[in-house]
């Protein structure tokens, strides 16, 4: 066990997995001779060498053409974009390439890569830099999409990503990078597809991602002292595969749903699973599930506006309060 | 147009055959087999058997055949939604073509990709790509492996002259250049996008011989309708790639006798243009250059009907064959054989 | 009154506005000389002439940018991406540029443009030509959106998004280009954010865009005919701004919700109409909201099986007829 | 490096002076302008007054003044997220743009679009763009405008030597010159992308030169560390524009003295190379260049100290100034000014 940050688990989980397997590939603008731009690969190139761990032209198609092309080939590319806004600019490997070929091609053709990519807001960059933008890459069928919000889940699910045969897209919230978290020693694999009760509660459900996991926690606690609410805290961290099973199993029990995300209001994870829920366990609910998100607006810069239109502790608190007492 | 005032620019004799008449006669039976397959495309559309859309390069045989029979085995092509004649002259069946075109069951894909789409990686043809621009950076990374693990295959990318004017040429060309990739990038200069001439919409008049410079490589600017003069160039650029020297941009003058798509009845072009271009047909020119090196009428002729046996029991092979099952709907999209995006 | 096509109505609609206004240009691939792939804007150049309407280059991000800058700088340019799958390769300008200017600026920026592009299935061009993709634009903050179903529709929308101060992003559905309708003569404008009760019912509310929008209408006959089951029927027309108050307002009537979307599965504007409607009008809904969506897989090209992801007019009141029962 | 070698190319004499004392002395001014502000603005950060981002153009400053001083007014500038600079040569208040790094409610956009977005319609900034490469196509468009209006300015189009491999360059510079818009596109090559060498990952010496052929353009590479070097060459451009005559691409040598941002110590440069640079300080050029045409010391120090006051003034008008009200956080999404996506 020891207490690593966010950050240096990126690092670690690249690292374990390149130790292992010498297909996996690394490369992205600045990430090598630099070690990144959020210094989240520190070291790798200096383990690995500059065939394994390359430095890229600011290119983004040809970084996510170039790791799709060694994919179909044979090895097991990961490809950093900076930022999870630049997925606008390559978009189409994104949306019509890695996802379509193998079915296009009945089969024939592979795509075992991981994008990694650095999300959220936080950072006080502005509106072309802080997006939550794991919705644009859950809306298209064929991907797998992972947001972990722990140190450990950062090595985990890096880890069953590269060992996955199908493109996933890793989304690293820029916010968490500094925070820091127990982590076993030696090797760590986790499953994608799979969400993670944080904390157990009966009286509603409130999932959560990323960010928002420590926020929805520290809700949960507030909720619990201060309104005698016992809310159960979700972790959902892969949208695709989607856990569906623990999170109508939570809701079966807690009769309550409130989502968190940083995504803007409209057409986020948060509908996916308030929508799923609201077919599939209409019965169970008790009143009506709730999404929490940020505003459908643009990012502002400034630092306490940023500050009041992501979800917050409080807002959370006031939400579920609120909609269990009327 | 251009091209049209370029003569063969080799027309060689006996005397200096680089080429042999074993790999003569190969490239005179791809293009033949290209020619016959597509024509027989377009009738079945005629005939309302072809579905979806389909994007003939009649005209264009002799950049798919040269480049076919310079390959090796474990060289890959990646095509564009112009694909077939570059599927089939990799090897690919012309059952397995046109039963994809009928989206049959026996098709390559099962009636799953479509015309546009056509893949066999059995034969090293990795994918066709029908945004426009995508497979450039694609065949990048598969070369990428290549140099990575030390392979000697090489990755031949094939496009169109529009393709040039998108993003996606510019970032490959730069990232195959800077990296030395064993890449070969073959732009079809057919003088058209889809109905607009290339030279309305590109700021130089060779949409890649003029753009070579500016990654650093020479540019090649050659005749695409002879398959001679293709093939040299294919293997030059394939020793280079092969040496570890990088990457080649080739541009291939050529026409296509057929409409953009097949819903196209290419009114676009100034008259004379398309007869023009036929008296410079690839395969005109290749019986003639078969002539000139002795190879008699016979044995073309039992070429000719070699491949016109093949297409026809293709042809009835199709017609004969059921449509895809719909189970097939759901496998595939994942790498374990199903779509669940859930548990 | 004349019946035209939709897709002749895409060429009158642009007609009137150029007519009316000569800040209105239009550019776009192959959409001058040739009068578009789809045959839709044919007679414009002819009409206005080259300083007009311009073919440009295969370059959509030149195409989105240049649109943009005229915006900004004065003029009121309509830009035609060929085939809606393509926004993958200019999504930047669609995520990124048009919606976040104005805000990031201070209100000091203006971008009132329209970008056309054929959406939708049913030509059997496989997965990189058939997709719908309206949600890709509807969730990101600062666009507007709309998706017409009718040849009355194109016309009146199209006049209403260019002459909106705002990007609009605007979904003709490639299957209905040959469909006719009714259309008044003279010039036609509609409003944006406007949904349509198509037939007015009282047991359940169809929710339906563009080409579902027949198919909804073909169900709710059947329903009635076959089952005794009164639908109504909504054309939702535009996503954003959207029209809630119609759509809570037939639910609060109807008690019952099914969205008919041709997206893929996950997070559709299915899924984001349904999440509105549970959160708000819990209370009203007797029985659990449905979305009838496409399955979240690449499309295939084969007629049959292209026809049987869809959904038709059967699948529409299976559904309906299935959950309204149990 | 490269332009280490090169020396200034135009050590002009009073005899020969096509720039005049008025002229000069406004490059002068404006230089040191945008040295005082953005030293002032490190200054802030280090005093953790800064938030957010920031990305200084310390040791750049003879591009910025060079091309504003040569525009005139209606010209258009379409920035970087590097874009305090060119901002400020347009006029802007060094108050405004603080205001904007501080995230004070006199900020240019009242710390709604942070130090990456600057923008001032009214002196002609049409905004600053922070994802690379996105503002080219888009200065493309308002030059279309000029165009089609019969309008006479120029639009100005500033980049970096990376951005010379994203595709949008590549689909601007070919957009631009097919349509002969009166656009000019100025890239910065300061030898890095954010820590990589820029040599590292193109596959040419001139990123932006070496590429002009490929749009049927000439190969401009310039010294910009020279403001008259500069001035001359984007008057030139402008003329060029504003004749009808179309686009032009210049490479300006140039070197940023700063990290690529706030965040960046800058490690990655070889030793010496900073202070190779500094010998060719851009401001050290001019004030020798201002002597040599007779300008005296007095006459620069006054013009250091007004600037100087500016500075400060700006300065405490910031540590003064409010935050921003947090009701301007929904307001501007739409032009009705709000931003309900519903009714
Ligand atoms: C990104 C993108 N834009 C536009 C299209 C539509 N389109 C298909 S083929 C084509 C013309 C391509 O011209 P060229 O590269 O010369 O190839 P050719 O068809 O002549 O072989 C266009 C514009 C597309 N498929 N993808
Ligand atoms: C599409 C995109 N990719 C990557 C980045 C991250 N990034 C910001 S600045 C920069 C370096 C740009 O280099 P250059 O064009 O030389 O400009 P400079 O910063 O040197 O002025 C990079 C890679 C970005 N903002 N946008
Ligand atoms: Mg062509
Ligand atoms: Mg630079």
């Amino acid at each position: 066990m020891a207490e690593i940050s966010y950050r240096d688990a990126v690092a670690r989980g690249i690292a374990q997995e390149m130790a292992r397997d010498k297909d996996v590939v690394f490369l992205g603008e600045d990430v090598a001779k630099a070690g990144g731009c959020f210094k989240a690969t520190v070291g790798l190139y200096e383990q690995f060498g500059p065939l394994r761990v390359r430095d890229t032209p600011i290119s983004e198609q040809a970084i996510l053409g170039a790791a799709m092309g060694a994919a179909m080939t044979g090895l097991k590319p990961i490809a950093e974009i900076m930022f999870s806004d630049f997925i606008a600019v390559c978009f189409d490997y994104i949306a019509n390439e890695f996802p379509k070929s193998r079915y296009m091609s009945n089969g024939q053709t592979k795509c075992p890569l991981v994008v990694r990519t650095g999300n959220g807001a936080g950072s006080r960059f502005g509106a072309q830099h802080s997006q939550s933008v794991e919705n644009w890459c859950m809306m298209i069928p064929g991907l797998k999409v992972v947001a972990p919000s722990s140190p450990r889940d950062v090595i985990g699910l890096l880890a069953a990503a590269v060992r996955d045969p199908d493109p996933v897209i890793f989304f690293e919230h820029k916010s968490l990078y500094p925070i820091k978290g127990e982590v076993p020693d030696g090797e760590i694999v986790d499953t994608l597809g799979t969400a993670k009760i944080l904390r157990p509660g009966t009286d509603c459900t409130i999932l959560a991602l990323a960010l928002m996991v420590p926020r929805a926690l520290e809700a949960a606690e507030r909720l619990k002292a201060e309104h005698g609410i016992d809310a159960e805290v979700v972790d959902v961290r892969s949208l695709v595969p989607l856990d569906t099973q623990t999170i109508l199993g939570s809701v079966g029990r807690t009769h309550r749903l409130f989502t968190v995300e940083e995504n803007p209001r409209l057409c986020g994870w948060g509908a996916e699973i308030v929508s799923i829920v609201a077919d599939e366990a209409f019965y169970d609910l008790d009143g009506p599930p709730v999404r929490i998100t940020t505003p459908h607006i643009p990012l502002p810069a400034a630092d306490h506006l940023e500050d009041m239109v992501l979800p917050t502790a409080d807002r959370i608190v006031e939400t579920v309060r609120r909609s269990l007492n009327s | 147009m251009k091209a049209m005032a370029a003569k063969p620019t080799t027309a060689g004799t006996p005397a200096n055959d680089d080429i042999g008449e074993a790999k003569r006669l190969a490239l005179y039976r791809s293009q033949i087999r290209l020619r016959e397959a597509e024509q027989r495309a377009f009738d079945l559309f005629l005939q309302n058997l072809v579905k979806g859309t389909s994007h003939l390069s009649l005209g264009q045989e002799a950049v798919a055949a040269g480049f076919a029979e310079a390959m090796q085995k474990g060289d890959l092509s990646f095509c564009t939604y112009r694909g077939h004649a570059h599927t089939l002259a990799r090897g690919v069946s012309v059952e397995k073509v046109l039963g994809e075109l009928m989206q049959k069951d026996n098709g390559l894909m099962r009636g799953k990709g479509g015309s546009m789409h056509l893949t066999s990686e059995d034969h090293g043809v990795m994918g066709s790509y029908a945004i426009i621009g995508a497979h450039l950076p694609i065949a990048c990374g598969a070369a990428w492996r290549a140099q990575y693990r030390g392979d000697k295959d090489v990755s031949v990318c094939f496009f169109g002259d529009g393709t040039t004017n998108i993003g996606a040429f510019h970032e490959a060309l730069n990232f195959a250049a800077v990296w030395k990739l064993p890449v070969v990038f073959v732009c079809e200069n057919n003088l058209y996008m889809e109905y607009t001439p290339i030279g309305d919409v590109t700021a130089v008049p060779s949409p890649a011989g003029d753009r070579a410079a500016a990654y650093g490589l020479p540019k090649i600017v050659i005749d695409g309708n002879d398959a001679d003069v293709v093939y040299r160039e294919a293997q030059k650029a394939f020793a280079k790639a092969r040496a570890g020297e990088g990457p080649s941009l080739i541009e291939c003058l050529t026409y296509r006798h057929s409409g953009h798509s097949r819903a196209d009845p290419a009114k676009y072009r100034p008259e004379g243009e398309l007869e023009r271009w036929k008296e410079r047909d690839p395969i005109k020119i290749y019986r003639e250059r078969l002539k000139q090196f002795g190879v008699s009428e016979q044995v073309m002729a039992e070429i000719d009907a070699d491949v016109r046996r093949e297409v026809d029991a293709a042809t009835e092979a199709c017609k004969a064959a059921p449509m895809p099952p719909t189970d097939i709907l759901f496998t595939d999209v994942y790498a374990d054989g199903g779509w669940a995006w859930r548990n």
